[in-house]
């Protein structure tokens, strides 16, 4: 019952170290943006045909306070940050909340579908890496995903639109939000972590095989497949709990290639235009967002483990292997 | 014609980006552009000569030195939130455009002749009279420029953090918006009272599409592809390479000509070596404009003949003045001290003829030519090395950076007498050329162009500047600018173009 | 990108294992050996100029003549990729080096040096990790500039994490192993134990990470370059080289050609990162 | 419990001629031994002499890479030409295993009741509440009196002990015929092995097993099995009923693994004259530890991990602690060489404490006491050359010019009974024998007075430790060295230490000369201790053995 108490201690520490995360993520990307000097007031309407002098972008600036000292500026973000005021976007006059909130569906869905497809096809390939017989070509399948991981993703999103878009027309990429493109934008984006998944999957499943208490769980003749699914398989198979959760933030920065070659919108590019145009608030409410969700996924992840794993859930115990143990052997005193 | 007017249909238009926001003025881009000319409605609409034509303005009245202008507005014209577009809402709209709300983060329209500019009086509730310290004559094709779009009241006064809500910016348009999604697609559907379209479109009644759907698809390649695969009816700005492919599937480009200036570069004459006329002309001479057409461009570019574009009323022929020479080149840098060094690059007194050339990066094409003229350069021994920046990169880099000579432009126009405005610092000009005031001849022509009073006798200065210009070789065109070059399906009849070449849809149907 | 879990030693190390190559790697590091010759001497293995072209031969198909094509100024398209490896290997080399020397030492001193520092360091990885990769390089790019040179930069500063990581896990197992505790029994001081035992130990998974690191940075550098952050023309990086070739649906080879060297380069470093792992 | 040794037995399981071999390298060969009905053999030998190879192959477990030859016949059937498919019935039904390492024999994500019902399974029973009224029987019938709470446990949450137990558990459960145990004790505390042991030979006898005990211990196999079969390098030395192996071996192997069984000799290293003047000593001890105490709080509870315990040692002599695991042992010596801070009491070496100095000050008095870890595998920096290693506390201590140093490390080398050649050599090359002389050098060059010794030789095979053991008492007679030494196996202690400690859950439970506690255990935990030593049979053995007379009387006593 004492490590229940340890464990819900556990949870509001790593809970609050997450916030304090979440706030450097956005005083970090601040600090980043604002490397360059200029500002994009000043970028946006000195466009060549405006014919614009600095004297008649002043007040605009001004207004937007981007003519105080950086410190301040950030002093002032960051006390809106934390009411959750994320501000106006300086290109779009809109407030980022709403931005992000519509943008945030449409990645979100492309990310959990393009996981799905990870997950599958990961799952797929381990499995058959372990019981296709090798001459079906399991030394092949098993450099698949080697191979796969160095495929650039945008070679990847080109070719399955250039063939299932236009050639077969199985999608319409003015309507990216449908069905069957929803899922081909998934399998760009879900190929590369699939693979990673898959080799981890494959490694581990490989490890086990070595393990002594396989080999154990063998001598009591069981089938080929209650070794696999109990003995090879689930043990295998926990750590992919911390892939996906680490894997998510490389979905909402593979977002970024992806939304651009199917034509979504979505956080990915929201941030694109928003860095195109050094839209400020829209850059850094996209970068905490996402720190945020990967931050939270992770630390769902770290507290749902030692639910799945028993090993961790008497993880500060010591080691006293043989202190419950009776001295003496009750039964042969007995006999 | 309108025999053969099919009613109903609608088309997607597929553009490379909509996330500038809705808001006013300046905020208004070339694609929102696209998309607020079928919603909104202008005072004039201006052709591709530059001519205004009547729209909400049925007529007008200028006094003598153009400095006073009557406006008798159409009635009956309504928003489409049912509020009256009168004369008190026209005010309104002038009083934005020329001085924007700085209270609330909106700046004053670029173009609008604001220095001047002195308010507008409600004379009755459909005629306004629009006021000038000086004779104004860009006022009136002012008007049918794509940012100066006439809003509701209401619009104009939002909030700061609505000014962007495409649902509440409400024009008085023929197409009304049915739903939008920020920086991805707007959706317009047809409104069934709209009855007051511009002169120059032979329609009348509401128009004849049922509903247009504008979507965002960022990858030009793809916006072909789409347009190929009959996914898409009309996409804007497809690479020039791709034109020829997609005509041959039986698709048509548009390329409706814009007023303004044709694409080159001004030359900054304080950067280093180009205060000499002979490297100026050097280079005037060692573009080879008919390369770049054939390489990058397709036939629907044409050749630069001045630096203003063909269809400028004020522009004229210059094309002698624009030979490709190489020999020429060669000869006048020789006589000027440069002579070819081992690297094939011309030096004098130490100093080789290098420089950086920075592509503009509001022009897609830009590119492409500049790494031709890169290439093109070297042939006559001058070293370029071409630098491809984003906007914020290039305002840093290329603005008030007297080392890079020569600066690319790409601007449009609806009056000519920007011309003038562009030669010297004169009244917070351009100054393109860098030489401030310093410059007799370019200060007794800019401020010729700003005094004059009447069309005609501005045309024949801006003859004078342009012929100046190009002999001195202080602007170096290279092609005609294609501001905005369409590629649709041929079914897409009746669509007009105004003169800054911004589609209206009014009158557009699709054959069956 | 990649995410690095630790996976379970695959095989069992004999004695004489180092020596035991197996064939593929002996492939890639010849592949690898090639492509770092094109960087070092490409005029060896380019016929043509890669930046100025004959504009009456543009767009031509893959021949004999030129393997992988021109492109739309006529410049032979491999020998563009034969220039550009030289910029290629090395802005991923740089964006390596600066998670190495940054995340290394990050990792290092949080991993050793307990405490405050530990805290604060731990956390500054914390967030480097949490912002993703792909994003953070792009933020980074925009507000320095476009440029290979920064897109590199970036690209290193968005691998400082998981450098980081790895040197403090490393670290970690290596302060508290036994060899550690006893060389403090020996007399040895806290810079001995860092310079002469954790750093030695910590060095073969760093530089496995590296090499494969090598290869990620490749791809988000190509990445970055197809979203337009890249190198402006003549340049010929790989990346800049698919970037511009995607405008010409109609020519397929400008994006396929350079693809397929970046695919070959990366696999090749892959795999030999995977055999200094084992 | 013993049966008598009959001839006349059927063969249960007979190996023919049996090779195998991996890649190109043969790890048995030609081996050929039979187990009779009812009977258990024994097969002995070094590590990596194949053991656990034949007990694979005759479970069928042998990798694919794995080549045969020769035949294993089980009732009339050659197991190594049966198809898995063939086999796998035979697996647990007829031939039951249980592993050598009993915390990693177990799937750690799956409950003991989980493994259970995969076993219970073989038994054909009706449901799985007949399944687990028959694995619920078995828990018991191992010892383990809490069978639901075992049958609900994840394998972390017992003990090696309890999780051995369950293996076995698991092993009788399908009422196989014959049982292939390697190694099963193994890894556990002598205490435990016992009641293992115990445990292994009562179920023989109820269920009419055989079984095929492997192990590495002698006197074990001696004390278990019916018959013997010593292997070496992959070749069968000798094969007997226990008892003639055991008495009168007729190989060199055989003999020289009898003579390093420290149990067999107690007085192998412990002269006579040594002995005489053992017991405290006189004069200032050299090291004094008073009421030491030291708890760790793991959390949700304190560990008293030694608990006031109290023990000085003069110069030049050797104390010894035991107890079982987790007694306290390393905690103490740790404590010792100022690693740790005792919570209470004090501990002075050569008359300076050892506690509450300067950094700089602590590092002084560990030149004169060094620390030898219990496992060699991980105490040496793989990446560094053996070379290295050896003069590291010299280079640090900066003694002496280059030259003296490198002298020192041939000396060092070369006094631990180490060739020059392997100075070059990574310790991923030295064997474990090799590298724990290692550590051994690398504590001697600083010539200090005092070694720590936290059971450096429980990683290591019989024969090797005889020969660690060795090379320790031959400097402690050239250097005059003290030796505190930590060890749970009580007949290397006998061997060794003139003074011995008996801890038990961190406290001091009897202290005295060797041969007092040895032969007059005052407390019966120590009594217990002592008859957990397997010393074969004793009976057989008293006449031709003096040592083991002596061990014989304490059990009887
Ligand atoms: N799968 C394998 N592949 C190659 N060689 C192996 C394999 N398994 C064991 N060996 C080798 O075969 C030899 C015999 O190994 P085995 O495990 O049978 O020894 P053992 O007598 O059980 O030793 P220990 O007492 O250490 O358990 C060793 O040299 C070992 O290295
Ligand atoms: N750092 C520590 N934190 C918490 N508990 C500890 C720590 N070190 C040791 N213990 C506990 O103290 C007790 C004694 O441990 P110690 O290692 O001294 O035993 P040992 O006699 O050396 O056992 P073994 O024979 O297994 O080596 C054990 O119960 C152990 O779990
Ligand atoms: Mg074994
Ligand atoms: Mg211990």
């Amino acid at each position: 019952m004492n490590h229940r108490s340890n464990y819900i201690g556990y949870a509001i520490a790593r809970l609050a170290q997450s916030i304090v995360v979440i706030a450097l993520a956005y005083t970090f990307t601040f600090l980043i943006i604002n490397v360059l000097p200029g500002d994009p007031i000043t970028n946006m309407l000195l466009d060549p045909e405006n014919g614009f002098s600095p004297a008649d972008i002043e007040p605009i600036i001004a207004y937007y306070g981007l003519d105080k000292p950086v410190l301040e500026q950030l002093w002032i973000a960051l006390s809106r940050f934390v009411v959750g005021d994320l501000g106006i976007s300086l290109r779009s006059n809109l407030p980022v909340s709403g931005l992000v909130l519509s943008a945030l569906p449409s990645t979100l869905v492309l990310a959990l579908s393009a996981l799905a497809v990870a997950l599958v096809v990961a799952f797929l390939l381990a499995f058959a890496s372990q019981n296709l017989p090798p001459r079906y070509g399991q030394g092949l399948l098993r450099l698949l995903p080697a191979a796969s991981l160095s495929v650039p993703a945008f070679i990847i999103g080109i070719f399955l639109i250039q063939i299932f878009a236009f050639q077969f027309g199985l999608f319409r990429i003015t309507s990216p939000n449908s069905f069957a493109a929803t899922a081909f934008a998934a399998i760009a984006l879900g190929i590369p972590v699939s693979a990673q998944i898959a080799e981890v999957l494959i490694a581990n499943l490989d490890h086990e095989a070595r393990q002594e208490y396989f080999s154990v769980a063998r001598s009591r003749g069981l089938s080929r497949f209650e070794l696999f699914a109990h003995h090879q398989f689930r043990p295998s198979s926990l750590p992919v709990v911390t892939m996906i959760a680490l894997a998510i933030g490389e979905l909402l920065g593979g977002s970024l290639i992806t939304e651009s070659i199917f034509g979504r919108t979505g956080i990915g590019s929201l941030v694109q235009g928003a860095v195109s145009s050094q839209d400020y608030p829209v850059i850094q409410a996209v970068v905490s967002l996402a720190a945020a969700v990967f931050v939270i996924v992770n630390l769902i992840a770290d507290l749902v483990y030692p639910l799945l794993d028993p090993r961790l859930r008497t993880r500060n115990r010591g080691r006293e292997p043989l202190a419950d143990e009776p001295l003496v052997d009750t039964e042969a005193v007995a006999k | 014609q309108d025999t053969k007017r099919n009613p109903g249909g609608e088309i997607t238009f597929l553009l490379a980006s909509l996330d500038s926001g809705w808001s006013l003025n300046e905020k208004v881009d070339i694609y929102t552009g696209q998309v607020w000319g079928q919603i909104a409605d202008k005072l004039l609409h201006v052709n591709e000569k530059g001519e205004p034509t009547p729209w909400i303005a049925e007529n007008w009245d200028v006094n003598d030195d153009y400095s006073s202008f009557v406006l008798h507005l159409k009635k009956g014209v309504t928003f489409s939130d049912g509020t009256p577009l009168d004369a008190a809402a026209v005010a309104a709209n002038i009083d934005i455009w020329a001085k924007g709300d700085p209270e609330r983060g909106i700046g004053r329209l670029g173009l609008f002749p604001s220095s001047t500019y002195t308010g507008t009086d409600v004379v009755d509730d459909h005629t306004v009279r629009v006021n000038f310290s000086t004779p104004t004559l860009s006022f009136l094709p002012t008007l049918g420029y794509h940012k100066t779009l006439l809003r509701s009241p209401a619009s104009l006064n939002l909030k700061p953090e609505e000014l962007g809500n495409l649902s509440k910016q409400i024009g008085s348009g023929p197409f009304v918006v049915e739903s939008w999604r920020e920086g991805d697609n707007v959706v317009l559907r047809k409104r069934p009272d709209y009855d007051w379209g511009p002169a120059a479109i032979d329609h009348s009644g509401p128009a004849s599409l049922d509903k247009i759907t504008f979507k965002v698809v960022k990858e030009a390649a793809l916006r072909g592809s789409a347009l190929e695969a009959g996914q898409a009816d009309v996409a804007l700005n497809i690479p020039p390479h791709e034109l020829a492919g997609l005509r041959g599937k039986g698709l048509t480009v548009v390329a409706p000509p814009s007023l303004g200036f044709v694409s080159g570069f001004r030359v900054n004459t304080k950067a280093p070596h180009f205060s000499e006329l002979a490297v100026r002309q050097a280079i005037q001479h060692g573009i080879n404009r008919q390369e770049i057409l054939d390489t990058v461009f397709t036939e629907d570019w044409g050749p630069a003949k001045s630096f203003l574009e063909a269809n400028v009323p004020e522009a004229g022929d210059f094309s002698s003045l624009l030979t490709y020479d190489p020999e020429k080149s060669k000869r006048l840098l020789e006589e000027a001290g440069w002579v070819v060094g081992d690297d094939g690059i011309r030096t004098k007194d130490g100093q080789k003829l290098r420089f950086n050339l920075y592509a503009s990066p509001w022009v897609s094409t830009s590119k492409q030519v500049d790494e031709l003229i890169v290439q093109q350069l070297r042939e006559i021994g001058v070293g370029v090395t071409l630098n491809v920046v984003d906007i914020a990169t290039f305002n840093a880099r290329v603005r008030n950076n007297d080392t890079v000579p020569l600066v690319e432009i790409s601007r449009s126009f609806l009056d000519a007498g920007v011309a003038g405005r562009v030669l010297t610092d004169l009244h917070g000009g351009d100054n393109w050329f860098n030489y401030d005031q310093t410059n007799e001849k370019l200060n007794a022509f800019a401020n010729a162009v700003d005094n004059a009073d009447n069309y005609e006798k501005r045309a024949e200065i801006l003859n004078d500047v342009q012929q100046h210009v190009l002999e001195q070789a202080l602007f170096i065109p290279t092609t005609q600018l294609i501001q905005r070059l369409f590629v649709q399906s041929p079914k897409l009849k009746g669509d007009v173009y105004s003169g800054a070449a911004y589609p209206l849809y009014y009158g557009a149907w699709l054959e069956p | 990108m990649t995410l690095l879990i630790p996976t379970p030693v695959t095989r069992r190390r004999t004695r004489f294992a180092a020596w035991d190559v197996p064939l593929a790697v002996i492939l890639s590091f010849l592949f690898v050996t090639l492509v770092i010759a094109w960087s070092l001497f490409p005029s060896l293995f380019a016929g043509y100029d890669p930046y100025f072209g004959d504009t009456s031969r543009k767009l031509l198909p893959p021949s004999g003549e030129f393997w992988f094509g021109t492109d739309h100024l006529g410049r032979d398209v491999f020998s563009r990729v034969v220039h550009g490896s030289w910029s290629s290997v090395t802005s991923a080399a740089i964006a390596v080096c600066i998670g190495l020397v940054v995340g290394g030492f990050l990792g290092l001193v949080s991993g050793f040096v307990a405490g405050w520092t530990d805290v604060i360091v731990a956390r500054f990885i914390d967030v480097l990790l949490a912002i993703p990769n792909f994003l953070l390089a792009v933020v980074i790019v925009s507000s320095f500039g476009f440029q290979t040179i920064n897109v590199a930069i970036a690209t290193g500063i968005a691998s400082v994490a998981i450098f980081a990581r790895v040197m403090r896990a490393e670290t970690l197992k290596a302060s508290t192993s036994v060899f550690v505790e006893a060389s403090g029994l020996l007399g040895g001081s806290r810079w001995h134990i860092l310079l002469r035992h954790i750093l030695p130990n910590a060095y073969r998974s760093i530089l496995a990470l590296a090499v494969l690191q090598f290869g990620s940075c490749i791809l988000i550098i190509a990445g970055l370059a197809f979203l337009g952050y890249g190198d402006p023309p003549p340049a010929a990086d790989w990346g800049v080289l698919v970037s511009n070739g995607k405008d010409y649906p109609s020519s397929p080879w400008l994006v396929f050609a350079p693809s397929l060297v970046i695919v070959a380069t990366v696999l090749a470093i892959n795999r030999i990162s995977r055999w200094l792992r084992r | 419990m013993n049966m008598p040794y009959t001839i006349d037995l059927p063969d249960l399981l007979h190996v023919e001629g049996l090779s195998v071999s991996y890649g190109g390298e043969t790890v048995v060969q030609n081996a050929s031994f039979a187990l009779k009905k009812g009977q258990a053999l024994a097969l002995i030998g070094e590590s990596g002499s194949g053991k656990s190879t034949i007990a694979k192959a005759v479970l069928g477990l042998l990798p694919e890479t794995a080549r045969t030859a020769g035949r294993i016949s089980f009732k009339d059937r050659n197991l190594l030409e049966l198809s898995d498919r063939v086999f796998r019935p035979l697996r647990g039904r007829s031939i039951g295993f249980v592993p050598q390492d009993p915390q990693n024999a177990l799937n750690p994500v799956r409950t003991i009741g989980a493994h259970a019902h995969e076993s219970a399974r073989l038994l054909d029973l009706s449901g799985r509440t007949a399944e687990r009224t028959a694995i619920f029987e078995t828990l018991e019938l191992v010892g383990l009196s809490e069978p639901e709470r075992i049958y609900r446990s994840y394998p972390h949450e017992l003990s090696g002990g309890m999780l051995q137990r369950v293996l076995i558990g698991l092993a009788v459960l399908p009422r196989p015929e014959v049982i292939v145990a390697d190694e099963p004790t193994s890894a556990l505390d002598v205490t435990i092995q016992k009641r293992i042991l115990d445990l292994l030979s009562r179920l023989r006898s109820s269920l009419d097993l055989s079984l095929l005990l492997i192990t590495h211990d002698l006197a074990l196999a001696a004390e278990r099995a019916d018959s013997v079969v010593v292997l070496k390098g992959g070749e069968v030395q000798e094969t007997g009923p226990s008892s003639r192996v055991f008495l009168k071996p007729s190989s060199d192997y055989t003999r020289k693994l009898q003579n390093d069984v420290p149990s067999l000799n107690p007085f192998r290293f412990r002269t006579a004259e040594r002995r005489a003047n053992a017991g405290e000593g006189t004069g200032d001890p050299f090291i004094r530890v008073q009421s030491v105490s030291r708890i760790f709080d793991t959390g949700d509870r304190q560990v008293r991990a030694v608990d006031d315990v109290s023990f000085s040692l003069q110069s030049g002599r050797t104390h010894a602690l035991v107890g079982e695991s987790g007694s306290g042992k390393t905690t103490l010596a740790r404590l010792l060489l100022g690693l740790d801070t005792p919570d209470s009491g004090a501990i002075t070496v050569n008359g300076q404490r050892v506690h509450g100095r300067s950094t700089s000050a602590l590092r002084d008095l560990r030149r004169d006491l060094q620390l030898v870890y219990q496992n060699p595998f991980t105490s040496l920096d793989p990446t560094w050359k053996v070379k290295s290693i050896v003069r590291e506390p010299l280079d640090r201590y900066a003694i002496g010019s280059r030259q003296e140093r490198d002298e020192r490390v041939h000396e060092a080398i070369s006094a631990v009974g180490l060739s020059e050649d392997l100075l070059r050599r990574r310790p991923a090359a030295l064997s474990g024998g090799q590298r724990q002389r290692v550590a051994i050098a690398r504590a001697l060059t600083l010539r200090p007075k005092m070694l720590v010794l936290d059971e450096p030789t429980s990683a290591l095979d019989v024969t090797v430790q005889a020969g660690i053991v060795e090379a320790l008492f031959a400097l402690q007679e050239r250097f005059g060295l003290t030796y505190l030494f930590v060890s749970h196996d009580l007949s290397l202690v006998r061997q060794v230490a003139d003074t011995v400690s008996v801890l038990r859950h961190g406290r001091l439970i009897e202290q005295g000369p060797v041969d007092q506690i040895f032969e007059n255990p005052a407390e019966p935990y120590t009594r217990l201790l002592l008859e957990s030593i397997p010393a074969a049979n004793a009976a057989q053995s008293a006449a031709a053995q003096p040592g083991y007379a002596r061990l014989s009387l304490v059990k009887t006593a």
